[in-house]
């Protein structure tokens, strides 16, 4: 039973991370500002929601669990929120950089 | 050997209630609002100068340091509060110079009728009042981080002082004052975290038991003074200065150059005499002089050079800042009799420079109220209008080009005689260099102000008589220093036997 | 084990050049506005740097005030500025300036370095002393012990520090607007996805600072890490249009302002009468005594940041 | 290395790369940014410092680290009054430099 759920761990750390990095990457590579956007969001809508997944096991306690997933809910929102602020004003600037 | 353990001495709590009543007067200043902050002020100026007396003569009776330790907590886990003779001294200037610009303010910081209240009046009365904790909490503090926050609070309060006319100059002046501030205080921090790491404590007097040469103190103190060097505005980090003390209202410019700038004087004193006294080898010492030596000649030689009667005050301002750093190599190493008048010396300078220098930028002020500006090309004549305010301006200049009998007189024959005993001839050199330099400046100023009538066309305005006495005053406080038998100085001497000087 | 230490010592070490090359792109970068967002990434990372040295307390007030609340300060005022820094562009300094500061840049932090190395083995620590007085305090968490008890006087001064700043803001103020609204005119119509963040977000917010002074009396967290949230959350309502600052002229806010640090001086001064010394509390009541002072000194937290933040007054309230 | 030397002579980096920051940048802002990548190394070495004196089951000593808290407040304080006075002087000049502040016409009538 502990080795499946390290197991599980393991993967979605690892799979979180590939995110982050293919996130990062895009960020840097892709042309302007939406699509770097849209990297961006993938790392930490997806990123960050493999690696609670694969911390919740880890968890001390349900309280530890919910925190964590807390954790992921806000920077859902925020991620979303800020992205739509600055795709806006990226609109508005016209297709520079 | 055991470390002594800090205890609280009897009266030790007079410390922490000249800590308590500036911040809580500033803080119910806010509270309360317009004109009650005036008023909170006005309450308050008996209690602090009272506390301040109460204090110095503690100190003198017990002939030994006050100690407060805050909470039970003795150091290094807690913190202490120590006032020495140099402390007391300080604090009952810093009381008397605060008092006089309260009285000099009411007529320029007068919430106006008819409103609730107005941003300079309460801005000032507020700031005042956090001005005053902050020296006190300076002149008390015995643990550099607690030190730290009090040098924080000194800054906080004193740069919004200089731009409370909000004219794009002082707006200009008070940020690059508040850049050069903040840097300092960077680099002090960063020289108290390295003496942390090394000693495992920031109390003075434990670091005064615990410190050894080597690299991380000489590092620590090098970060300490340059940074406390920028300031105090000692040449070349005088840069800020002048422009922030000259465009200041003038109760502020007061305070600003009698005071604040002192505030990280003394903290010099405080590293190298109690902090590291081991350390204070004789080259860092003469270092600090020769800073000192600059100060004065390229100070006064730019206040000769000045148009505006304020940016020449300022600049005198610069200058004698560097007597106070004369006291360096004069005052350390064995403490025979040469480095006792030293230090009496220095001590005594920053105190009369303190009287007499806000005196004179009072008396700036109120000619240039009358004149409505302060040119010294127009000064012609003025003396015959506001005869009380120029006696003043004079009577402070006096003290600073270090004429008998005034107190500058006995601080610079100090520091003349010290030099000269301990065979430091060039530094009595300086001293007398700046006399003249200072006179020459002086007289740029009076000369026209005492003879000159033609240019004087239109009348002044008036002038309150209360705003004219309180300036003179104060100048005559700086003479009177130098009128007291020289035993009464005696003050400034007492708690340097904690730091292992012998008196 | 020595595979874990040395994973842990690579991360180390990558976020230590990473936070180095963030703060170097800071400054060398030419555009202000990219410098100011550089600083907030800076800050994020240096807030992982302090969970990386066991200090959890430090790291989130460093990552809400160091990099949040500093970051929103400098973006604001980069945005202001924007029109005015093309004026600038060409007064930089000469190379030779460039390379004489730059060398001297680099002896000082070689004589940090060299100091560091040669700080003493084992080195000296309070951590013993702290954690035998800390049952006297009542609190669990000893950073909160320090701050409230053992050197509760650096913090009473620096709550000052904060009104004193904040007059000063305010001072700068033009005397016609003098009791108006701090900042200035917000746009008439600010993003909608932003007002839905501001509706949603201040609740949670508020909830978790008090959950973070509550539960900072035992573990990491107090009311310096609560303050700078509730800061946040009413920073975010102010620049959604869903709340607007009060006047500084206001009565109650004064009240708010000034009640941390002088609940605070209150019950130091009744230590003198209580417990024997200025800042001491009565061991039976230590910890109830220190929790007011934190909820008092939160909520003057909180409203003394934001405000500073939204900077002197700048226009009227509306009629 | 262990993590105490590496984070060491990080936060002297940056200590020397913000005093060069503040000392080259001419625009008041980029100063203040500067200024505070400077604190920051300070406060790090105060952490590394605490770090080094781990003991009796805690993971750092506590009083270095609660200065460090004290002193990010502080510095933000500082920060808002730079901010203040710099943004003031913007609208005034519509400038941001500190070089060539015009003089007021009146020729110094102060007080």
């Amino acid at each position: 039973m502990s080795l499946a759920l390290d197991i599980l761990s393991v993967l979605a750390i690892s799979a979180g991370a590939f995110f982050f990095l293919a996130g990062t990457v895009g960020l840097l590579r892709f042309p302007d500002a939406l699509t770097r956007l849209h990297a961006l969001t993938k790392a930490d809508n997806l990123g960050l929601g493999l690696v609670v997944l694969g911390l919740l096991p880890r968890a001390d306690g349900a309280l530890g669990a919910l925190k964590l997933i807390v954790v992921w809910l806000l920077v859902l929102v925020a991620g979303a929120t800020v992205s739509q602020l600055i795709a806006r004003v990226a609109q508005r600037a016209g297709p520079a950089p | 050997m055991p470390e002594p353990v800090a205890v609280s001495t009897p009266g030790g709590a007079l410390l922490v209630w000249a800590l308590m009543f500036p911040a809580a007067g500033a803080l119910f200043a806010l509270a309360l609002g317009g004109r009650h902050a005036e008023r909170v002020v006005l309450a308050l100026m008996p209690v602090g100068l009272g506390l301040a007396v109460a204090i110095a003569a503690r100190v003198l009776r017990a002939d030994a340091a006050l100690v407060y330790v805050v909470g039970g907590w003795a150091p290094p886990l807690g913190i202490a509060l120590r006032a020495d003779g140099l402390s007391a001294a300080m604090m009952i200037t810093t009381a008397v110079v605060i008092c006089a610009t309260g009285l000099f303010a009411r007529a320029e910081f007068q919430t106006p009728q008819g409103l609730p209240e107005a941003r300079a009046p309460l801005a000032f009365w507020a700031l005042l009042l956090g001005l005053w904790g902050a020296l006190n909490a300076v002149l008390v503090g015995d643990d550099l981080f607690n030190l730290f926050v009090a040098l924080e609070l000194l800054t906080f309060a004193a740069v919004p002082l200089v731009c409370l006319d909000g004219r794009a100059d002082t707006l200009a002046a008070a940020l690059r004052y508040l850049l050069f501030a903040l840097l300092g205080s960077a680099l002090y921090l960063l020289g108290a975290a390295l003496l942390f790491g090394a000693y495992g404590t920031l109390d003075i007097v434990l670091l005064s038991d615990r410190v050894r040469a080597e690299p991380a103190a000489w590092t620590a103190g090098t970060l300490i003074t340059v940074g406390l060097l920028a300031k105090s505005a000692l040449f070349p980090l005088h840069l800020w200065l002048p422009p922030a003390h000259a465009g200041a209202p003038a109760p502020a410019s007061a305070v600003l150059s009698a005071l604040v700038v002192k505030g990280a004087f003394i903290l010099i004193v405080r590293l190298w005499f109690d902090v590291m006294p081991g350390l204070l080898t004789n080259a860092a010492a003469q270092v600090l002089a020769a800073l000192g030596a600059a100060a004065i000649v390229f100070g006064s030689v730019l206040a000769l050079r000045q148009a505006r009667l304020k940016m020449l005050v300022a600049y005198s301002t610069v200058a004698q800042i560097g007597y106070l750093f004369l006291m360096f190599p004069l005052a350390a190493g064995s403490a025979g009799p040469a480095s006792l008048g030293a230090w009496t010396g220095g001590l005594l300078q920053a105190i009369s420079h303190a009287c007499a220098k806000a005196a004179m930028f009072m008396a700036a002020g109120l000619i240039a109220q009358a004149l409505g500006h302060d040119r010294i090309a127009g000064l012609g004549g003025i003396a015959r209008a506001l005869p009380v305010t120029v006696f003043a301006f004079g009577l402070g200049g006096l003290s600073l080009m270090g004429l008998p009998p005034s107190g500058g007189f006995v601080a610079k024959w100090l520091l003349l005689s010290a030099a000269i005993d301990t065979g430091q001839w060039w530094w009595a050199l300086v001293i007398v260099a700046g006399g003249l330099l200072t006179g020459a400046y002086l007289f740029r100023v009076l000369t026209p102000a005492l003879t000159g009538g033609e240019a004087f066309l239109p009348p002044p305005a008036p002038v309150a008589r209360s705003r004219e006495a309180v300036v003179l005053a104060l100048a005559l406080i700086s003479m009177l220093l130098g009128l007291l038998p020289l035993a009464s100085f005696g003050l400034v001497q007492v708690g340097r036997a904690d730091m292992g000087v012998t008196p | 084990m020595t595979i874990a230490v040395t994973i842990a010592w690579a991360f180390d070490a990558l976020l230590a050049a990473t936070v180095l090359a963030v703060a170097l792109w800071t400054i060398v970068t030419r555009e202000t506005f990219a410098a100011v967002v550089g600083f907030v990434a800076f800050g994020l990372l240096v807030a992982l740097v302090w969970v990386r040295l066991a200090a959890p307390d430090v790291a989130m007030v460093e990552a809400a005030i160091g990099g949040g609340v500093t970051g929103v300060l400098l973006l604001g005022a980069a945005a202001r500025l924007r029109g005015v820094e093309a004026a600038t562009a060409a007064e930089w300094p000469g190379k030779t300036l460039r390379l004489v500061t730059g060398a001297l840049c680099a002896a000082v932090a070689a004589a940090l370095a060299a100091t560091m190395l040669l700080l003493p083995d084992p080195a000296p620590t309070l951590a013993p002393e702290a954690a035998a007085n800390l049952a006297s305090t009542g609190v669990g968490n000893p950073i909160t012990g320090v701050l409230m008890a053992f050197r509760g006087l650096d913090t009473l001064l620096e709550k000052v520090v904060l009104v004193l700043a904040l007059i000063g803001v305010w001072s700068l103020a033009q005397d016609s607007q003098w009791g108006g609204l701090p900042g200035p005119q917000r746009q008439a119509q600010p993003d909608q996805s932003l007002v839905f963040l501001a509706r949603l977000l201040p609740p949670v917010g508020i909830v978790i600072g008090v959950y973070l002074l509550w539960t900072g009396a035992d573990e990491p967290g107090g009311a310096f890490q609560g303050g700078a949230l509730l800061a946040a959350m009413w920073l975010l309502a102010m620049m959604a249009g869903l709340a607007a600052p009060p006047p500084v002229g206001s009565r109650r806010l004064r009240l708010v302002l000034v009640a941390g640090p002088a609940v605070f001086v209150a019950i130091g001064l009744a230590g003198f009468a209580l417990a024997d010394a200025f800042l001491a509390y009565p061991q039976a009541y230590a910890k109830p005594l220190i929790i007011v002072i934190e909820i008092a000194l939160m909520l003057s937290i909180a409203a003394t940041l934001a405000l500073l933040v939204a900077g002197p007054p700048e226009r009227m309230p509306p009629r | 290395m262990s993590e105490t030397t590496l984070f060491g002579l990080g936060a002297s980096a940056l200590v020397g790369l913000g005093l060069y920051g503040f000392v080259i940048h001419p625009e008041p802002l980029r100063k203040l940014l500067a200024f505070n990548l400077l604190v920051s190394g300070v406060f790090l070495l105060f952490g590394v410092i605490a770090r080094r004196g781990a003991a009796v089951g805690m993971g750092g000593d506590p009083i270095p680290q609660a200065l460090v808290i004290t002193g990010i407040v502080v510095a933000f304080a500082g920060s808002a009054l730079a901010v203040g006075l710099l943004l003031r002087l913007g609208q005034k000049t519509g400038r941001a430099t500190l070089r060539d502040v015009p003089s007021p016409p009146g020729d110094g009538t102060t007080s």
